[in-house]
């Protein structure tokens, strides 16, 4: 049998049997009771044949439960479109050539984890010489001149340092996303930039392990890149963002 | 040097006792033979297909002269009568057998030397393809080369041979050596072979010479994409053991599951029965390369694992001595073992290794089948990973040939694709991670670990010993293996044994047993 | 804040947030666009928030996902009754006494594995001496004639011994259940037990790892156990019903 | 006898140098007061409370003295000088101070011996608290004894207190030993400690005195219910560190998670003002028979684990040097380490072991507080399980003493109520299973083991030679540790740091160091 494409659903051992796995903790006693309660609510959810292949007791109030169930729901895989960084990636080289060629001028980049996020190893694998799996960072860009901030930088510091050094671009790095604080600090970041007059005459990019360009723009930053994420892909981002920008 | 500090003399008492036990099994094979014998010799001869009712021609041509009382003279002699008589082709005179146009017994007996000559000519077809099938694998693996020890070994069990391909190319894709494709509850029972592709199993896929030819090109393909040789398994077991191993010889699977006493313990096939049965298999397997893997690891699915541990060792030493018998050579014999001990027990992992380097240790030339902990796998996947990472790191720490790989959802439903996946995920990691461990520790003398390794030899002599004074059918109806007791008269196929007639001839024999 | 047992929810760190996790292979090459059908997919069936933490490319055709997504059901836990066997659970002892005393003769009991299934090791700890995990099995009880006939045996010879031996009870086990063969094999038996005229007078319990009383009940068992019996269990409720039965 | 064939004198070199790196830094810390060193000091005499607009108590009178430019001679002495004179209580004063109705530095100064006298008492206020916690600690465990060895570990992060509760005592039914309450993010670099209860934090739950002793009943409370005592933790570290060691020892905290340079170089906290609060509060912690548990682990995340792995053992030494000088045992000192080499590395797991038991080689009384895989966790929690079983090998096969329970999810988010029950789970079956594996195994000389031990240590001791020739804080600023580097001026909270006066005093450095 064929996949049709229009029609996705989960593969277990044969097509279209749209079997999963799921696991979660109930806050009650573990009982059969409790393990039926699992089982319907998982029915509940739109689960064919939920089967509670495990249960647990975690003490007093708590139980856990396996459970797999076979999906009801397709999926249309032909009409979905992700966002993504509209670019064309280049090599280190490629980029020092076209700043020379294309821009005539050198660019200046700032980051930062901000508020109260103190993962810098992402920003630093971006921003820093040395870079990340044997890709260097921009600081080692002819033509870039980037200043790494660091970790838990306040946003008031950021926005000033950035107008300080004139940057073209500031670079964000969010990691801890716990109750959404990413989100409230990203914002924050962006309504700190407006209130200064400055939102529009900079390059925002945010990063981060739970990044993704849609969330970025959403948020109303100019790009967001997520995982996996090297030098040369903000790189190629920002300098032809600044050529479209300077053409306009 | 023994890292586990074990008496050579033990070691050779247990091998003169199994050497016992196999030879007063031999004498009992020699003077028999069944219809599942005869069925594969001449399937070897090229006969295939089945009736329009779906009865495969070989149980046709054979039961025909079983009625008639004359199958102990062996069906190569009365198909080889037949051709001359008839001047037909081996298949057709089968189809004239399966119309009721030709009566074997009836067929006046030609020549004795033209009878001779044809029955080699006949054997001829067999032998031929399965040296060419060795060649070709030879040549694969010249070409492709394979996987590194410990190989990975999974199973596919769908039911159905075609997603049954998927799932082993995936798998391959994932870093897989070896595929074994499950086979359907019951079909061990069945006194025939199924025939052509099929779609509908249960809890595994049902063996046919046409499945074997799919799943073997499906391997193929996928082995050039990733670059090494793919080995193929399937089971030489049930009722029709010789003629899975015909098949399988003749579409060049490289591992069968092929044990002495498995049917007789796990599925109550008849033991007079079984041991004609895999002395003929065994054979064939030996003569086309094709490594066998013993059993003896389901023991330890009924009986307790620490309990009966030296029954596992003792039926290695009996496994290994009745398969050199068939030809097989050590390297050919992959003796089973498993690692279910119950992991509640403290150190368990410690009495695992033990019995491990134990195995590795008493058959060195022998490349060792590692199974994964299934009786004590539970719904809870996360705690089934884990269990499966400790089975592989004892395997890497012991220097296994053949993993079968653990899944996590070993007590919830054969392997779903994503199963596989993470099972051969958590195998690479620990053999990479360890790969050299193997090498920077030895065991403490008269530790837990040496004290162990000789204790289960020690029983294990004891046991053998036993064995061999009252001889292996008397201790299986004792139910000393596995705990489970059959009596030679019981179970499933004595219908199917037959005395042989003084002038018995199956030109296989000789010829695969290098004897001519 | 306390459970309100009506409206229950899984927990992840805080209660009613939710939290599920999923894991399953979508039948399609991995990409950002698969990634994100199995986001969807997951909205889909009603997962609030779900958010793919990892995919992984199974070779070609097929990718395989983990996800986590807040569940928007509830299940309301105090209407939830689970159907059991129902019977006071007695001691080896106080079951070899309730034999003598109030039903004053011995029982036959008939068990198996039926038709393809081979895995004895259920019946064996329910019927053989040895018992389970140091609960002797019904072979071991006085006043109880427990014959077992192992694997593989058809519905056809189970039926034929149960009536030569009179048995009051036949004891069947159902392990292998891929593609419900267990169903049809059950199914099977009560069939032929119907049109031998034999069903009403023999008590038909079923066990195995993925029975229950209520599957039992709907394929016309008198009773079912699955995983953690132990011969006591059984061997209460067949006195306890054949007491019944007697009575009536 | 060694396993690892290390040479005596090459240890002995890398604790000379750490010494004189350690004296060189005690001259610096001897000179020296701080804001946190002083509102510590508040705190144990009693101190507590804070403003309508939230301002600590402790905070709003250091901040007074400081800003009279007067913190140099010690608040102990503004304080017991007003307490005379008012004839108040510390509270009061405390309070009247915020009232802005006391000004501490115009208080009539009083005859010397009262002071003295008044100091003296004020402080028996903390050390009879302290005493008495120790005690209640001592009889805790008389009554319910503790977990064995390797001690379970699990942190609690919901940033709810009462969620973290539920979830602690959940763990601890499960079989943790040791609790942690993770601190949200940002509360390090406070440079005050929040009041009474919270329920809101990201990734973590403010430490403060109303949270820690809400935590420590619901420990008491589920050791009863389990038959153990179970060991509650916390961050001893950031800008408040000696008030975190104050708090902690009086609400008879067990375990503080307290470095000498993590502040500074994870949270760009100034190093003049951390050596100076490091050691204050490692003797608070040191009185209270509290055990510190350093964090030179934190190292790998940031630099590679196995081109770095020998900057961990030297600020092993390093910390251990500094923590004597504190009145800390080595049996008080869980010297940090971590299991944060690549796993696609191939030998990773035997490197591991080779570092793992190196630390307990060295460090041979010390309790080893060992760190689960963080960096090279992803979001397959399948593959992470695994990642955390071998984790767990390695510990119970290199003898850890308390081990950090690594979380599949560890990649995702903080851990779910299940995913401890599940690491749990992970490391109990591991443990059990391998419970007298170390035993068993010797290392092979000048095997991988045994080479790469001796090229971590040596590295180690020509990198401690050269700190020690250069100073600490020039070894900081040149970014020798976790590849972070920080200067002698920058970061945070370097206002806080005071010249002592000639006359300052502080009466709990003789009384817990026991120099009266
Ligand atoms: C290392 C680490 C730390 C180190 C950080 C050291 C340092 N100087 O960075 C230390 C030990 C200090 C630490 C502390 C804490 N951590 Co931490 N930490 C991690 C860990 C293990 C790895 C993160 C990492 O370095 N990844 C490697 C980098 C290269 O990946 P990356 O950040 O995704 O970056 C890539 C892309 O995302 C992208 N990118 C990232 N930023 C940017 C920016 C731009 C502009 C661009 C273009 C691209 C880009 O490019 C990078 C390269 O490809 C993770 C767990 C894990 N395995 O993910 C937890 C984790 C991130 N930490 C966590 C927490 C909660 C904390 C603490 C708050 C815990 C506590 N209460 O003590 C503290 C406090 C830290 C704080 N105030 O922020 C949580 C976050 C949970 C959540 N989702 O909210 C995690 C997931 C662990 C967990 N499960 O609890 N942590
Ligand atoms: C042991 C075992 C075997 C042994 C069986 C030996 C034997 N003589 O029994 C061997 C190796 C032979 C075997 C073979 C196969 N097995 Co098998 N096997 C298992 C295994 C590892 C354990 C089962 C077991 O013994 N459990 C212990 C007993 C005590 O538990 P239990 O059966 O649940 O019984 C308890 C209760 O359920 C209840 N109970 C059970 N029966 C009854 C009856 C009554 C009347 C009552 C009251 C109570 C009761 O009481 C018992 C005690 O508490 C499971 C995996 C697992 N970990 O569960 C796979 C498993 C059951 N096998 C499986 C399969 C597919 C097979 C094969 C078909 C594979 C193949 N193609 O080769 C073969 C063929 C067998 C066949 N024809 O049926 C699958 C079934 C998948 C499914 N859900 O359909 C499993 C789940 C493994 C897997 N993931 O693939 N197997
Ligand atoms: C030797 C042998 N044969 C056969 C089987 C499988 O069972 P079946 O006979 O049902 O195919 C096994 C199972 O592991 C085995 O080891
Ligand atoms: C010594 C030490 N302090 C503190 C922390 C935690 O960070 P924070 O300072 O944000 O509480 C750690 C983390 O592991 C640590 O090891």
């Amino acid at each position: 049998m064929e996949v049709d494409l229009t029609r996705i659903k989960p593969y277990g051992d044969t097509l279209n049997d749209g079997l999963m796995q799921l696991s979660f903790t109930l806050p009650i006693d573990l009982g059969d009771e409790a393990a039926e309660a699992a089982r319907q609510l998982v029915g509940k959810m739109g689960f064919d044949e939920p089967k509670v292949v495990f249960s647990q007791s975690l003490g007093k109030g708590f139980s856990f439960y396996i459970v797999y169930g076979r999906c009801r729901e397709t999926i249309d895989i032909t009409t979905i479109r992700v966002e993504k960084v509209n670019v064309n990636v280049l090599s280190k080289k490629e980029i020092e050539d076209f700043i020379k060629q294309s821009l005539g001028r050198s660019i200046n980049v700032i980051g930062a984890c901000i508020e109260s996020d103190a993962h810098t190893v992402g920003i630093d694998a971006i921003m820093n010489m040395k870079g990340y799996n044997g890709h260097k960072g921009l600081e080692s860009y002819k033509g870039i001149n980037a200043l790494n901030l660091g970790a838990q930088v306040t946003c008031e510091e950021l926005a000033a340092r950035a107008m300080e050094i004139k940057a073209d671009a500031v670079l964000i790095s969010q990691v801890v996303t716990q109750k959404d604080i990413h989100i409230a600090n990203l914002t924050r970041l962006i309504e700190i930039l407006e209130a200064e007059g400055v939102r529009d005459k900079l390059i925002t990019v945010v990063g981060g392990p739970r990044i993704d360009h849609a969330l970025a723009q959403e948020l109303g930053y100019d790009a967001g890149f997520g995982p996996g994420t090297y030098a040369e892909h903000v790189a190629s981002y920002l300098v032809h963002e600044i050529h479209n920008r300077q053409r306009r | 040097m023994s890292k586990l500090g074990i008496d050579p003399v033990k070691v050779h008492r247990a091998r003169l006792a199994a050497e016992r036990i196999a030879n007063d099994i031999q004498l009992h094979i020699d003077r028999r033979t069944t219809t599942a014998v005869e069925r594969a010799t001449l399937r070897l001869m090229g006969i295939d297909g089945a009736t329009e009712v779906g009865i495969p021609l070989p149980n046709v041509v054979v039961d025909q002269v079983l009625q008639d009382g004359r199958l102990g003279m062996g069906i190569a002699f009365w198909l080889a009568n037949a051709v001359i008589y008839y001047q037909v082709s081996p298949q057709e005179a089968a189809e004239q057998v399966a119309l009721g146009k030709i009566e074997l017994t009836r067929v006046p007996i030609q020549d004795e030397g033209a009878l001779r000559e044809e029955i080699q000519k006949l054997a001829q077809y067999g032998l031929d393809k399965i040296c060419a099938k060795k060649q070709e694998r030879d040549e694969y693996i010249k070409k492709l080369g394979q996987g590194a020890e410990p190989l990975l070994y999974v199973i596919v069990a769908t039911g159905n041979i075609f997603e049954d391909v998927k799932q082993a190319q995936s798998a391959v894709r994932q870093g897989a050596d070896v595929v074994a494709v499950i086979r359907t509850t019951g079909q061990s029972l069945l006194d025939y072979v199924p025939y052509g592709a099929t779609t509908e199993g249960f809890g595994g896929t049902y063996a046919t010479q046409e499945n074997f030819r799919i799943m073997r090109k499906g391997l193929d393909e996928v082995g050039e994409e990733v670059g090494k040789y793919i080995r193929l398994t399937n089971y030489c077991s049930g009722l029709c053991m010789p003629e899975i191993a015909a098949m399988g010889a003749m579409e060049r699977l490289d591992f069968m599951l092929n044990d002495s006493m498995y049917g007789v313990i796990f599925r109550d096939i008849n033991m007079q029965r079984t041991f004609v049965d895999q002395y003929f298999s065994r054979m064939i397997n030996g003569f086309a390369g094709i490594i066998i893997n013993t059993g003896e690891d389901n023991y330890l699915t009924t009986a307790d694992a620490f309990a009966a541990a030296h029954t596992v060792t003792a039926s290695q030493f009996i496994n290994e001595q009745l398969a050199l018998k068939c030809g097989l050579t050590e390297e050919q014999v992959a003796l089973g073992h498993a690692f279910e001990i119950n992991p509640e027990l403290e150190n368990s992992f410690v009495y695992e290794l033990a019995q491990a380097a134990l195995a590795r240790e008493l058959f060195p030339k022998s490349p060792l089948k590692y199974m994964p902990p299934t009786k004590y796998m539970t719904g809870n996947i996360f705690k089934g990973h884990v269990q499966n990472c400790l089975f592989n790191m004892a395997s890497i720490m012991s220097g296994q040939s053949i993993h079968l790989l653990g899944m996590l959802t070993e007590a919830i439903h054969t392997p779903h694709i994503a199963d596989r996946y993470l099972a051969l995920e958590n195998a690479k990691l620990v053999f990479n991670a360890m790969r050299g461990f193997a090498e920077e520790i030895t065991f403490k003398t008269d530790g837990i670990i040496q004290k162990r390794a000789n204790k289960v030899l020690n029983d294990a002599v004891i046991f053998l010993e036993e064995v061999a004074d009252m001889g292996l059918m008397e201790a299986i109806s004792k139910g000393m293996f596995a705990d489970i007791a059959r009596s030679p008269k019981g179970g499933k196929g004595l219908d199917g044994v037959i005395f042989k007639e003084p002038d018995y001839y199956n030109p296989f024999v000789d010829a695969m047993l290098g004897r001519r």
